[in-house]
This record gives C-alpha cells, structure tokens and sequence, in this order.
C-alpha cells in the first residue's frame, strides 16, 4: 500500500493532469513513504498499560485490528464527546468557510488537501455524523456522513499523525475551532487500538519507567552534566556543583532531557547551570522528574498526566518551595493548561518569590511554576545580571516562537527582552510568521523522527521560507527559541533549506553572554568555538 | 429623518453615488403599474416649446407694484420667509442694475437706473447649467422648456446652486414649515422640506390650468410670458420690436427672461387669445 | 540568433504554459487547488516554481551560466525532492518545455531555417535535465544525511560518554541506544 | 453534485408551498400550522442542542492565547487577545461575535509577482459581517409584523436601512446586502478550489434557502405584492394565538414564509448552531489564567504513577555509585 | 443530565427563549387587526370609490403616487384615465386627500368605521409604515370631531 518511489515506464510521459471527480471522502489515504512514522513497537505500549499492544507496521496492510475495533472507536468517541465540550462543540459547529485551510504548514508546505485543517476535522466529523446525529444516520453523504471503514481509519492515522497541534489553525477559525482538540481525540482514539508510532511509544514508555524520554538512567543524567561542567571550567575557569535530589533546595529545575543530551539543547543547559551557579540559586535538579516534556501528551490524556505526576511529587519529596522550568514547548503547554487541573493543587509549595529580585510570580501563584523566560527577565529588568552582550556579536539572531508557548500559554515578550539584552544584533522575521501566528517547526507532537524526514521537510518550509527571508535580507545565522523539540529539529530544517543557519536555545546565548564572578577571560563561546570568530580568523 | 439624511448624504459626500445608483436602482425596481396610454396632458393647459418673460422695466414703477408681483408668486408657492438673508428663500426678487447686469452698468447712466430694483427670477435658460451638474436629475428641463425641479429627487448636495450664475436656487436650511404663516399657507400646493433646492418653476401648476404664471398676471402688463418659439406671440413681438437685454449672456446659457429698459413709449399689446 | 528573439517574443506565453504543467503535475486534489490562474498559491512552492522558471528560461536564451542555472534549477528541484513525486515525475517538469516551445513556434518553425538552432536549444534542455537529477540526488542525499546527523547529534553525548560508562547491561529502549554498541574508542569526534 | 442537490432540494420546497397554497389551498397548513412547528422544533431544538454541549465539561482551560500572557507587571500583557480576567474575555468574545476579530485576522499565501506573500484577506470577513449583520437587522424589522405597536428602535432601524430614500416601497439597503453577500459565500465555494472541495451539501442548502428566503422578500415587497396587513393580521394571528387566514395574500408570501420555517426548523439540526456554538467555545472564552487559578475538572481521576520509590528499587544501586542520595541505604 | 457552567448556560438560553418568545408575551391579551370585509363593499355602495378598485390601490398605492409624480413633475401629464375608464387629475393634495381627508384616526377607520374615512396613519401605523410624504405635502386640516 505505500507507494514506492518507482514509476512505470509508460506513466512517466504521460502523468495524469485531471483532477479526480471524486470528493475526498472517496479518495483514501495512501500511505507515502517517508511521511509517516513508524508503528509503536508492543512492548513500549505493554509498559504503559496500553490496550492492544502489538508491533504493527502503518505501510502494511493488515493492521492487526482487534476484531470489535469499530466499537472500541464509536466507543471512544462516545465517552469523549462526553468528557469534552470543545470536542462535542468543534464537532458541531464548523462551516468550512476555509480561513484555517491555508493557515496550515503541512498544507502549505505539501499541498495534500486533507492536510487543510478543515478536513483534517473532517475526517473525524463524517464518522461522527454516521454515529452520533441524526441527520448523518438519516442522510448518509448528503449530510457529510461515512461508515467507519478500515480505509476511514487509516486515512485518520495517517492525517493525525501529521498535525503537530500547533493551533495555529484555531488563531484564524472565526469560533475558535482549534484542530488541536479534535486531533488530540483522534489520537486518543488510535490509542485505544494501539495504533501508535514508535517515536512516540518509546518515550512515553522511557518517561514512564526512567524519568525522562531519552531514558537516561540517573547516573547517566549526572555524567552527562558533568561533561557540561567540564566544558564550562573550560570556557570560564569556573567549576559549578548542582546537586541532584537534594532534599530541603528552595528551588526544584525540571527541563526537557533534550537538553541534557541533544546538541543544542546541551548548550543551553549549560547556560541553566551557568545563570543559577552566578546567583548562587538554591536549587536542585531531579533525576526522577527529569522531564519537563510530555510525550503522553501525544497518545491520551491519562498518560500525559501519568507523566506529569512526577514533577509535583518530586517537589512534595524534595521538600522545596517552588519549580523552575526550562525551555520547553510542549511541556509549557502542559504546565499552563493540564498541570495544576491533573495533578493539583500544589498546596505544599509556596507561591514563587525570586530570591533574588524579591519579586512575586503572580502568574504563577497556583501553579508555582515558572518560566525560566520570565525568571531570567526579571533579573535583567532588576539589574542582577552583569552581561556582555558583545561576545554574542558574531550571531545574527532571529527569534522562533514556538507554537506552544505562543498559542498555548502567550510568553512572547519575556524573551524577547532577555534576547534584546543578551545579544546586540536581534532581526524579526515577517510580522505574519511570528507571535501568534507563528509557523510550527513541521516536527512537533512526535513527528520528529527520522523515517518521516519529508515530512517534516515539507512542513517546515513554510518556516524555514521565513528564515530564509531574514537570512537573505540581514544576513541571520542563528535561529533562537525556547523549545527542545525546535531546537532538535530545526537544525535538520535548516541544513537543507537555509544552510548556514543553526539553531539555539535562550540561555546558551544568556551563558554566553553572562559575565561569571571570578571567571577567566573568555574566547570560546558555549559552543567552545572562538568567542570572536572571524577575527580569530583573520 | 428625511432631512437629517440629507445633512448626511451631503457630508459623507455619497450623494452622487446614491444619485446615479439610486435612479438606475429605482429604474430597474419599478414594474410600471401605470400604462403611457393613461396618463395625458390636461385638456386645458397652455403648451409652448420655449417658455420666456418679457420684463418692462418701465411698467414696474413702484415698489408695490414689484411687491405685488412677488408676494402673489411666494404666497401661492409657500414659499417660506425667515426675514433673513442667510436663510432666504426666493423664486422672483429683485435686485439693483449693477448686481442683474454686472459689466452693463457706467457712470453716465441715470440715476434712478442705477437704483432701480429690477426683478429676477429662474431664467429657465436654453442650457441650463444647474441641469448638467445634477446628480439625480432632479432638476431637468421640460419639453416645454421649464427648468423645473423634482423635490422628490432632490437630495440638497447643491450643486446646482454653484452652478447657477443667477442666484436663482435657494437651499432650504431650515424645515420651510417655520418660516410660514399656518393661516396662509396654500394647501394645494406642496411646502418643501428642510435640505432641499427649490426655485421658480414657471408655475407649471398653473401653466397646466391653462393660466398663466401668478407674477404675469399680477403685474399689470409688466410681465409678459409666452411661448418664444412661436413667431406669433406676443412676447415675440415685443421682442421684435423693442431693444431687450438679458442677464449675463456672454454665458452663453441662453437666459429665457428679457429685460426692456429704455423708452417710456411702449404701448400695450393686446392679448392674444 | 534569430531563434532567441523569437523566444524572447514569445516568453510570457510559453512561461506560462510551463508554470502550467508544473503545477498539473502536482497530485491531482492538488493541483485542482493550483489550477486557477488568479489565485494559484496556497502553496509557497509555487513562489520558488514561477520564480526558478523566469531564470532558468533567461538563462537558457543567454546560453546557461552553469552557476547560475543551478541554483535556479535547485529553487525548484529542492522542493519536489520532499513532496509525494516519484524521482521521475519529480524532474518531469522539465521535459515540457520542448514541447511547449515547439508548439508555440510550429509556424515560425515551419516556414524558416531554425532547425539547427531547435536543435540545440534541445539538447541544452536536455543538459538541464541531467543537472536537475544531480540536483535531485544531491537533495535526497542531504536528507539522509539530515537523518543521520540528527540522530549523531543527539546521541553525541551519549557516544561521548560511552567512553566512560559502562554500557554492558543496560537494555535501553531509546532508538538511538542502539549507536551505543559501537566498541570504545572508536568514538572520536 | 452536493450544489445542485442542495439547489434542487430548494426549487422542490419553493415548489411545494406554490402548489399547496395555489392548487390545494392549504393556506392553513403553510400560514398557521408549519409556522408553529417550525418556531417549536427552533426552540426546542436549539435549547437541546446547547444543552447537550452543556452536559460534557470543560475539563481543561484551552484559550488559543493570540498575544502576549499577563506575567511580570512590566511586560505589557494583551488583555484581549490573551485574558487573564472575565472582563477581557467579554470584550474579545464581543469583538468575535459582533465583529469577527478572527476572520478579520485572515491571511492569504499567495504569489505575487513571483514573491510570496501573506497577504490580507479581509473579503470573506466583510462578506461574512455583511451577511450576519443585514440578517439580523432585517430579522429585527419583521418584528413589526409581530408586535401590535412597533417599538420606536424598530422604526429607527427601518429609517436607517432605508435611509437612501430610494425608490418606491424605499429600498432597504439590507435586502441589497443580504442578497449580495449570501451571493458571495455562494460563489467562493464554487470558484474557490479549496472552499469548493471541503462544501459539503449542507453547506450549499442554507445558502440557497437564504436566498431564496431574500429572493421571495424582495419580490414580495417590490414587485409582487401583497396585502402587507393581510400579513400583519396572520403574524398577528400566530403571535396572539388565535390564528387567522386572511383573504387574498398573494402565494409568494407563503412560499416567503415555507422557507422561513424550514430555516427555523433545520437550524437546530446543522452547523448553523455555530450562533450558540460560538459563546459556548472554550479556545475563546476562557480566561488564561490557569497558573494563577486551579481550574477543575469534574472527572478527574486517580491515575497510576511510576512512584519515586519503585523508581528508586529500580536504580539504588547505580544512584549511590553517582552521589545521587536516596531514601533507603 | 448535569449542566457544567450551567448558571451561564442557563442565563444565555434564558435570553434565548425570550427573545423568541418575545411576541406572543408582547402581544398577550392584545388583539388582531380588525377588518370588516363589508366595509369596501358599502363605500361602492354609498358611490364612493378610489381611482382604482381596493384590491389593487392597497398594496400599490405608493407606486401608483410615484409614478403620478413623475408623470406630472417630469412629463407634466396631469389627466389620468383610470381602469373604468374615469379621468381624475392627479395631485395628491388635491384629488387623493379630498377624499382620505383626514389622516390621522385609527385604523379601524378604514377597516371596519362604517363613518368611511379613508385614513392613512391608521393603517401606516398599524404595519410601522412611516411615509415622508407630509413632510412637503400639506396633509388636510384634521377636523376635530
């Protein structure tokens, strides 16, 4: 079923210029190569209590369906439509005007219809219709209605696991439809068939056993920071101690673990340490909550919130006052709309004080988790940082919002002041690629795996066109962002559409620029590349 | 509400678009209900192809005999009085030598020329410059040759008035209805509502009774309104035979009111029947 | 050359007939979307498309500056080595433009002695065509090695400390883990 | 296909009332007893239908955040686009329902000469804003049909639509706007590729019964006419609850009114429930402020973990060798 | 069924309702329009007739007036010749309102009076009709009686 790239003689000249008279709930899905990631392997699914959990490939055939897999579905959506009125309502309400149909980047990019988020929902709306109103039981087609058939179902697999939940979509919907929803339903739905990928299932189940996705096991997260260590004594002559599950820290610091092992996640991590040992800040690191991500958030909600359990009992264990968390996405979405609604309320914790501005994190007062964003700002704006913003001078910077803290949570400002003071050359890209109407990275949700690399290709361009554009226009040579998945996939993103950009983290360029007490003069940046690169050259 | 949106149209500015969208709209929505064949002219009325006046200056000696002749066109016509010139509404008036017939006047000629109130009102010109610029056409020439005006149709942006060399188009800025005497107001004629152009119209009202224009029959024989397109009028005569002036006819609008001014010898033509 | 003035004359329809078929041979719900002339794009690949052909026609009359003409040829051949073609329909759009020239000269053709020139300009498309593929091939293989440098880069820490920690007995379920059976010392960076 | 069965569904309805009125002189069935049907299913059926989305929970607060969030009292928070307090989120609820701040928002990608561009695209807002709001507005007038002595706002609405004082009954501007924007969403989803392969038949069918609806007013009032207080005296009727057929008003008042009530009575059942839906979305009208307030969802449920100490048994050994301290020796 | 964020709910529905609801409670106790359908027939009888039978001059009177208008402003035809074959001159000072001479009574004047006066603003007012017409035009003296 999935197409290869061959082509038979004969068709190479005359490739068909009709369009299908066909609408598209006639025309399945076909499962193109390198668009889709693989299937979740069984064991991951078992370690989670997932149902169905079996190894099953998406480009085969015989998907290995329990045999009532149209009642677990109906059911599914039943319950759903119970438990969520954005769900019931989204399904309801649509009048396919198509503003959100060009707003998406994986139709931009690719141009495949069903990638309009419309009919994404679509897709998920005609099974509703059959099921669940009385005009799809009555009307069939007429009233936009389908049988669930095994081709419906892969033709939703195949078109939910190429949205990235962006929302951007929602930001133009004129009642705030947000595909988001509706795709986290439909994920949630394949779930209950244990129709998940691999890059997704393997995570979730690391996350789930070891703390974090990668599935560094605690000596292996404190090794891994002691190479940051050594490397900063490099660059600074300085040698930092955190701790790790120490009991009785003000302060608990959960990042993704993308940072601690990813480059260039790792350097931004480097900045964390860098920032907190100069404030000489009384916090801790975890190496059982050592994920701020949440790949759950990708198959249900349950196990998002099975995952992000860890975090709040983590601190209620270690005794602190309040969390930092790092430069994450996903995570942040978690955090500002599921956290406190799943696994509060934090009442053993304080509401978040800076020790160091004295300032109160008001935003934050239920929660007690911060952003290290807003917490970075704060000390700026209150002068408790000594920085140089000229050892960042070979970067041209442009700054990345990344879908989910720009349309899930709203920290748009925070870093771009903190940028502002931390580097000198700082570049916009066009207004209506930023903000709230900023482009995914084409990777998020779990799509960032290699096997779907044209996929993501695809539906990056519409970012990287917009890279691009400053790169041409004002010579920019560094993408920043507060994302661990941004920052693991845009540099794929960037090499083969806008060569000579790379990716970074906030607070590498903050590490960067942070003048230490008692440091060495510095030649090497983070990246121990010469701190004045060309005229080290020259 | 009428007036208030005549303020507006004019304001905004959108009183052409209306004008000439609104007349093709109101065009293309009217599904006749009256057939050509039953409407018709009435039997008695006075028809002509080019209506003008014939003013003998000399036959208006007095001020009564002016005032006369334009309260009878005023009354008659409801025409409002706010005894103000900012506010001043008026279909025949006067005015002096020098202000009817600017170029005209020198310093030889006499006196009581000079000071003369000579009557004025709508040219009812050949080539009307206040009909070119309308926007609706509510001012329009009749096949009779009357400038007449369409309040139905008017919508106050005064474009006509600047067009006018005469001064002969006024603009209701107040509701007229304040400006009249309850009492004698004529009730088979219309009043005109507030923002609105009106002027002489010829008394075509009267011309369709088959009478003529209230001034000429109040003026004793001063006025004298015929058809200038038949040879054999009267007022042909008279103009065949006296030396007449017009307003401003370098203007070329071809003003259908003439003026006699010299000699004291004209004799009274008799009326024809 | 007398050819070259004729196509210069005849650029905008024969640009356009071009643009046309590029866009024909998207997949079919797409280029239904693509089809209409006044409003062509939802799709930023059209930009680098209608852009990449103007140039690549230029310079073909101006006898292909090979510098140039690739990076133009790439505009275009970058994008569809990431959507849903086949590596022939991929550079199929290439191919057209004899025909499209051919079809918009057939009288001047006919009634002069252009043969000659038909011809080489014919062979030098052809000679696009071959550089398209290169470009092609170069494009895949950058995605393969997008591939494994990202997954390098992520387990590079991981490699890194291999060489320090013992790995023996740890069954990791993390795709990259598998990297980690590379023997000591043979990690250097 | 779905245009023309919605398009001949339309002609069938039209159709229908013209011979039930004109040949089987079922002026009560069409004049009292659809109207009274249809009113009770809109009702009804539009309480049951928000109702039903009453009854599943908001279980999390999702606001599509489209600016910046309140954090550091000197970071200038977007209290609309991004509301942390019940005030903003009735203004940008105000602003998405009387206005369409987010089709205002509207982009389109688009290549321009060569380039491309994310240009405005602000024509389906106006038209969409045009239709809603000449609806309404002409929904509004017909009350004057229904209330024995017509309000004043009524007639101050009839005297602004009707301000250009054009033609004779006066031309409403609305009836223009109506037909003319209702005309415009029909033809972007037939000329618009995209719009045209999302359409469904449901998508068609109440454009053309709008139009309809809009066609045969207009008729009614400007070229067929009827007797309007004939129409007064049923509507009258129908309100009063003692319901009248007057003599004499003409068919294409019933067929006016057949497709008014089959408006009313497929609303409930279709996507124009998108008028509650809208103030029942909770991407808009949630305040962001789940940092600051806990937000409850009523089925929560206890959920199994992977506990600290099952996580410690599983790496003691290891977490010891690295320094890491643990709960138990 | 339970109702989440029902006070809300219940409130916009509430509104709802009302809103469509409206008429019948705006209009309880309140009665219809009362025609009396002798009431054209008694005029015929008594020799008093309109230019044009009852049947046509209700819905179109305003487009008969306007198209008298531009018949005598814009052509300066005066004579009309009605569909029985009567002239009248047309004016609607003059021959409609010698008639409608008075028109402000109720509408009950028009429709069931058997006093047969011919009103306008009785049966304007009823349908929330409100013609500028007297704005220039001068209605009659309204006789106090």
């Amino acid at each position: 079923m999935a197409t290869k790239f061959t082509a038979k003689p004969d068709e190479l000249s005359k490739i068909d210029h009709k369009p299908p008279k066909k609408g598209w709930m006639d025309t399945p899905a076909e499962f193109k190569e390198h668009t889709f990631c693989w299937g979740a392997k069984g064991k991951n699914l078992n370690i989670v209590d997932f149902p169905n959990a079996r190894d099953w490939s998406p480009a085969e055939e015989d998907w290995k369906l329990p045999e009532n897999w149209q009642e677990i579905v109906l059911e599914g959506i039943k319950d759903r439509l119970g438990k969520y009125r954005s769900f019931k309502l989204f399904m309801d309400i649509c009048v396919r005007c198509g503003a959100c149909a060009d707003k998406c980047h994986f139709f931009i990019g690719g141009g495949d219809p069903k990638n309009m988020p419309v009919l994404r929902a679509e897709i998920l709306r005609s099974i509703y219709r059959k099921y669940f109103t009385a005009s799809g039981k009555m009307l069939g087609k007429i009233a936009g209605a389908r049988e669930l058939t095994l081709d419906v179902l892969k033709e939703l697999w195949y078109y939910y696991y190429q949205c990235t939940e962006c929302r951007r979509c929602s930001v133009f919907c004129p009642y705030g439809i947000d595909q988001a929803e509706i795709t986290m339903m439909g994920r949630e739905l394949t779930n209950l068939l244990g129709l998940n990928t691999d890059w997704i299932s393997g995570p979730v189940a690391n996350c789930y056993m070891k703390g974090n996705h990668l599935g560094l096991e605690p000596h292996t997260i404190t090794s891994s920071v002691e190479f940051f260590l050594d490397d900063i004594e490099t660059i600074t002559g300085i040698r930092i101690k955190p701790t790790f599950n120490r009991k009785g820290a003000e302060i608990l610091f959960v990042t993704p673990s993308g940072d601690l092992f990813a480059d260039p996640g790792t350097y931004t991590a480097m900045g964390y340490l860098m920032l907190f040992h100069e404030l000489g800040l009384d916090y801790t690191w975890s190496t059982y909550a050592s994920e701020g991500g949440n790949f759950g958030f990708f198959t249900s909600n349950e196990m998002a919130k099975r995952l992000n359990a860890k975090i709040y009992a983590e601190a209620k264990r270690l005794g602190v006052k309040w969390i930092i968390g790092g430069e994450c996405g996903h995570m942040w979405r978690v955090i500002n709309q599921y956290m406190d609604t799943w696994n509060g309320p934090a009442d053993f914790l304080e509401e978040p004080v800076s020790p160091i501005t004295g300032t109160k994190f008001e935003n934050a007062k239920s929660t007690k988790m911060v952003h290290i964003a807003e917490f970075t700002a704060d000390l700026i704006k209150n002068g408790k940082l000594k920085l140089d913003p000229a050892r960042n001078d070979r970067l041209k910077v442009t700054w990345h919002d990344s879908c989910n803290t720009a349309r899930g949570m709203g920290i748009l400002d925070e870093p771009r002041y903190v940028l502002r003071n931390v580097c000198n050359h700082f570049y916009e890209m066009p207004e209506d690629t930023i903000r709230e109407k900023t482009f995914c990275c084409g990777s998020g949700t779990g799509l960032n795996a290699s096997e779907n690399m044209e996929l993501r290709m695809r539906g990056g361009f519409p970012r990287a066109n917009a890279v691009k554009y400053v790169r041409d226009n004002y010579g920019v040579n560094m993408l920043a962002n507060i994302c661990a998945i941004d920052r693991a996939t845009l540099n794929a993103l960037m090499e083969y559409w806008a060569p000579d950009v790379s990716v970074c983290g906030l607070h590498e360029l903050v590490g960067n620029a942070l003048v230490m007490t008692g440091e060495k003069e510095r030649t090497q940046d983070l990246r121990l590349e010469p701190l004045h690169g060309k005229e080290a050259e020259e | 509400m009428s007036m208030n949106r005549r303020e507006f149209l004019k304001i905004a500015g959108i009183s052409t678009i209306a004008g000439i969208g609104g007349t093709a709209l109101a065009i293309g929505l009217r599904k006749g209900v009256l057939d050509a064949a039953q409407t018709a002219p009435d039997t008695g009325a006075l028809t002509g192809k080019r209506w003008g006046i014939a003013i003998d200056m000399n036959k208006l000696k007095s001020e009564e005999n002016i005032k006369r002749v334009t309260d009878a066109c005023h009354s008659i016509h409801n025409v409002p009085d706010f005894s103000n010139t900012k506010d001043e509404v008026k279909w025949i008036w006067t005015e002096t030598f020098e202000h009817s017939f600017p170029g005209q006047e020198h310093k030889f000629m006499p006196e009581d020329m000079k000071r003369k109130p000579f009557l004025l009102l709508c040219n009812h010109c050949d080539n009307p410059a206040c009909v070119r610029v309308c926007p609706t056409k509510a001012t329009f020439k009749r096949k009779d040759g009357i400038v007449m005006q369409d309040m139905h149709r008017c919508i106050g942006c005064r474009f006509c008035m600047a067009a006018c060399p005469f001064g002969a188009r006024s603009f209701n800025y107040r509701d007229p209805r304040t400006g009249l005497n309850p009492e004698k107001i004529n009730p088979e004629f219309p009043t005109r509502t507030k923002g609105v152009v009106e002027k002489c119209t010829f008394c075509y009202e009267r011309l369709a009774k088959g009478i003529k224009p209230a001034c000429v029959e109040e003026s004793n024989g001063a006025l004298v309104f015929g058809d200038l397109d038949d040879p054999a009028s009267e007022i042909r005569r008279i103009l065949a035979s006296k030396y007449t002036i017009r307003r401003k006819p370098e203007l070329g609008t071809e003003p259908n009111i003439y003026y006699i001014i010299g000699g004291n010898d004209y004799a009274v033509v008799p009326e024809i029947k | 050359m007398k050819l070259n003035s004729l196509l210069a004359d005849k650029k905008a329809s024969i640009l356009e007939k071009w643009f046309d078929v590029i866009i024909e041979s998207y997949p079919p719900d797409t280029s239904n979307f693509l089809k209409n002339q006044s409003n062509r794009f939802a799709n930023p690949a059209g930009s680098a498309i209608s852009q990449g052909i103007e140039n690549i026609f230029d310079e073909l009359l101006r006898g292909l500056n090979q510098g140039n003409t690739l990076q133009f040829l790439d505009n275009i051949v970058r994008i569809r080595a990431v959507q849903d073609f086949t590596p022939s329909q991929a550079l199929s759009f290439i191919f057209p433009l004899k025909r499209i020239i051919r079809e918009e000269l057939t009288v001047e053709i006919a009634g002069s002695q252009l043969s000659d020139e038909i011809l080489a300009l014919e062979s030098k498309i052809d000679d696009l065509a071959l550089s398209a593929f290169d470009i092609y091939m170069k494009c895949r293989e950058k995605i393969y090695e997008i591939k494994a440098n990202e997954v390098k880069s992520m387990t590079f820490r991981l490699l890194q400390m291999a060489n320090l920690i013992n790995t023996e007995g740890h069954e990791s379920d993390f795709k990259g883990n598998d990297k980690l059976k590379i023997k000591r010392g043979e990690v250097k960076k | 296909m779905r245009i023309l069965f919605s398009f001949f569904a339309v002609i069938a309805l039209v159709l229908s009332a013209y011979a039930g009125v004109k040949i089987a002189n079922l002026q009560f069935l069409f004049g009292v007893v659809i109207p009274y049907i249809a009113i009770t299913i809109f009702t009804l059926g539009f309480v049951y239908r928000v109702l039903k989305w009453g009854s599943s929970p908001v279980p999390f607060r999702i606001p599509t955040t489209c600016g910046q969030q309140k954090s550091l009292p000197w970071i200038k928070q977007n209290r609309i686009e991004n509301p942390s307090s019940i005030s903003g989120v009735i203004i940008r609820m105000a602003l998405e329902a009387l206005l369409f701040r987010s089709l205002f928002r509207n982009l389109k990608t688009q290549l321009k000469d060569g380039k491309l561009v994310y240009g405005e695209a602000k024509w389906l807002w106006l038209a969409g804003l045009a239709f809603h709001w000449s609806f309404l507005i002409i929904f509004v007038r017909h009350f004057r049909l229904f209330l024995q002595s017509t309000p004043s706002f009524i007639k101050t609405i009839e005297g602004l639509d009707s301000f250009l004082q054009v033609g004779v009954p006066l031309l409403y501007m609305t009836d223009i706007v109506l037909l003319g924007s209702v005309t415009y969403l029909f033809l972007r989803r037939v000329f618009i590729p995209q719009v045209k392969y999302i359409s469904l038949a449901a998508d068609y069918f109440p454009l053309f019964l709008i139009f309809g609806i809009a066609a045969s007013g207009v008729l009614m009032r400007y070229f067929y006419k009827v007797d309007i207080v004939g129409v007064k005296e049923l509507a009258m009727g129908l309100v009063i609850l003692k319901p009248v057929i007057p003599q004499g008003i003409g068919v294409i008042f019933y067929i006016h009114l057949f497709l008014i009530c089959l408006l009313f009575a497929y609303f409930p059942l279709s996507k124009l429930m998108h008028m509650a839906g809208v103030f029942l979305s909770p991407t808009r009208n949630m305040v962001n402020n789940s940092r600051m307030v806990r937000h409850i969802n009523p089925w929560n449920y206890p959920v199994h973990v992977h506990t600290y100490e099952e996580y410690e048994n599983d790496f003691r050994e290891k977490m010891k060798k690295a320094g890491i301290p643990v709960e138990k020796e | 069924m339970k109702i989440y964020d029902g006070g809300k709910i219940f409130v916009g529905l509430i509104i709802f309702v009302g809103l469509v609801t409206s008429p019948f409670f705006f209009n309880r106790g309140k009665s219809n329009i009362v025609r009396d359908p002798k009431a054209a027939q008694m005029m015929q009888s008594m020799g008093l007739q309109c230019v044009e039978p009852k049947a046509f001059m209700l819905p179109n009177h305003m487009q008969l007036l306007d198209e008298w208008r531009d018949s005598v402003v814009r052509k300066g035809n005066r004579l009309y010749k009605a569909s029985d074959g009567k002239n009248y001159v047309m004016s609607f000072q003059n021959t409609c309102m010698n008639c409608h001479s008075d028109k402000n009574e109720s509408c009950n004047a028009c429709h069931n009076n058997l006093a047969i006066k011919h009103t306008c603003d009785g049966c304007h007012n009823s349908i929330a009709v409100k013609p500028y017409c007297w704005d220039c035009h001068i209605a009659p003296k309204e006789k106090k009686s």
